[in-house]
């Protein structure tokens, strides 16, 4: 599977880890995220999520946050897994790894790339909760907005 | 001329379908299109404020050019992760 | 495996992952942190390194950050291993999880935890490089010392 | 009375052996251990003023009492991880 994904498939982050990390003895730290689906938001319980996304502009969302990520941090390498479809509760939805040769590097690239990935990448949830269904809305997508690109890069506490 | 309109999430719900194909005279742009299925569908025009837009899969502005066979998508506020 | 854990055997971040988010659907967010064995330190070409612990105390002083990284962040659960023995280059030397309802918890909790194992937690490396061995020094371990606390939660980005 | 003295890293090296079993006389603390080992083995001195020590695997400081079957680690600068 490429660094950068959207899939119906389960996640699994032993294997992008070992494709990322495979061959460079200079990575020092990988840094990992793992977002799982919740039973509860906002005061609702929550029977499971559907995820939708515009498949071929969120891949090349990932592959940008992954670009920007490497500007930041040329050290670092990433890989980044989005899954959709229907999701349980406890079910992975994304994955995310940063590999660097120190783990400054490989937190910060990790933290920031999950806030850009809610800021730009194309995927909403439907949420199926007990009383009825709603699609989740977020950020307004823009990969330009400098502003959006320098709160993730604040929250990454570079 | 002849696109195809992608809606995603809310906007495809409002819409009924999440893929229509519609004429438009050429010069065209983004805004053009979205006008036009707006006059159509009213209800979209709540998210004119905040969704997003892509030509052919890549992220554009309103004011992008549109060709015939082009694929032009409006994304509503985004909540993967 | 217990939660915290100083052993011989190669480490299985999977498995620590899924025993720490079993059964709690409330948990949205888990960041991980691995150790690798790097082939290059300080200009030289290592060869592979020799781990040695104090392994009751350093078995406690992982509880003890734990503790100290829940006192902080209170929703968060943590689970850390640390490898002990010889290790080639590419073997984990460490994995850190750390689950939480939000995202900022876990990533803010797992940071702090890698500082912290690196003050106060009871493990030398041996290092052995072309051309010679040399064992490795860090700091000298005072878990109540606060100066060193105040560092790793700034690190954080608390 | 006897105390079991743990050495680690490079501190054992020093000492050729990483566990010594020493006869103090009571009341001993820590520092009492210490010294008599360093007078034993002059090696070890560098390290007095950066390494730890600890009591029964629990951190402690020179001056804590030690006691009949007691285990006393001395820790140099540690670099786990």
């Amino acid at each position: 599977m490429p660094l950068a994904a959207v899939t119906r498939e389960p996640l699994d982050l032993q294997a992008l880890t070992r494709d990322l990390v495979q061959g460079t003895p200079g990575d020092g730290a990988v840094a990992a995220f793992t977002g799982l689906v919740r039973h509860r938001n906002q005061g609702r319980t929550v029977h499971f999520l559907e995820y939708e996304a515009y498949e071929p502009l969120a891949a090349k969302a990932l592959e940008r946050i992954i670009n920007e990520a490497r500007e930041t941090w040329p050290a670092i390498r990433m890989g980044m897994h989005h899954r959709i479809g229907r999701l349980e509760i406890g079910d992975a939805s994304i994955i995310i790894v940063a590999a660097s040769p120190h783990r400054a590097d490989a937190f910060a690239a990790c933290r920031y790339a999950i806030e850009r990935v809610k800021q730009i990448v194309p995927i909403w949830k439907r949420e199926h909760f007990e009383g009825g269904e709603i699609w989740l809305e977020g950020a307004p997508a823009d990969p330009d907005d400098e502003q959006a690109k320098l709160i993730a890069h604040k929250i990454a506490c570079v | 001329m002849r696109v195809t309109v992608r809606l995603f999430a809310r906007l495809r719900d409002l819409a009924g379908s999440g893929e229509l194909m519609r004429e438009v005279e050429a010069p065209a742009t983004v805004r053009t299109v979205w006008q036009s299925l707006a006059a159509e569908i009213p209800a979209l025009v709540e998210y004119e404020g905040t969704m997003s837009v892509a030509v052919n899969a890549e992220y554009a502005r309103m004011a992008a050019a549109v060709h015939d066979g082009d694929e032009v998508a409006f994304l509503p506020p985004v909540s993967g992760g």
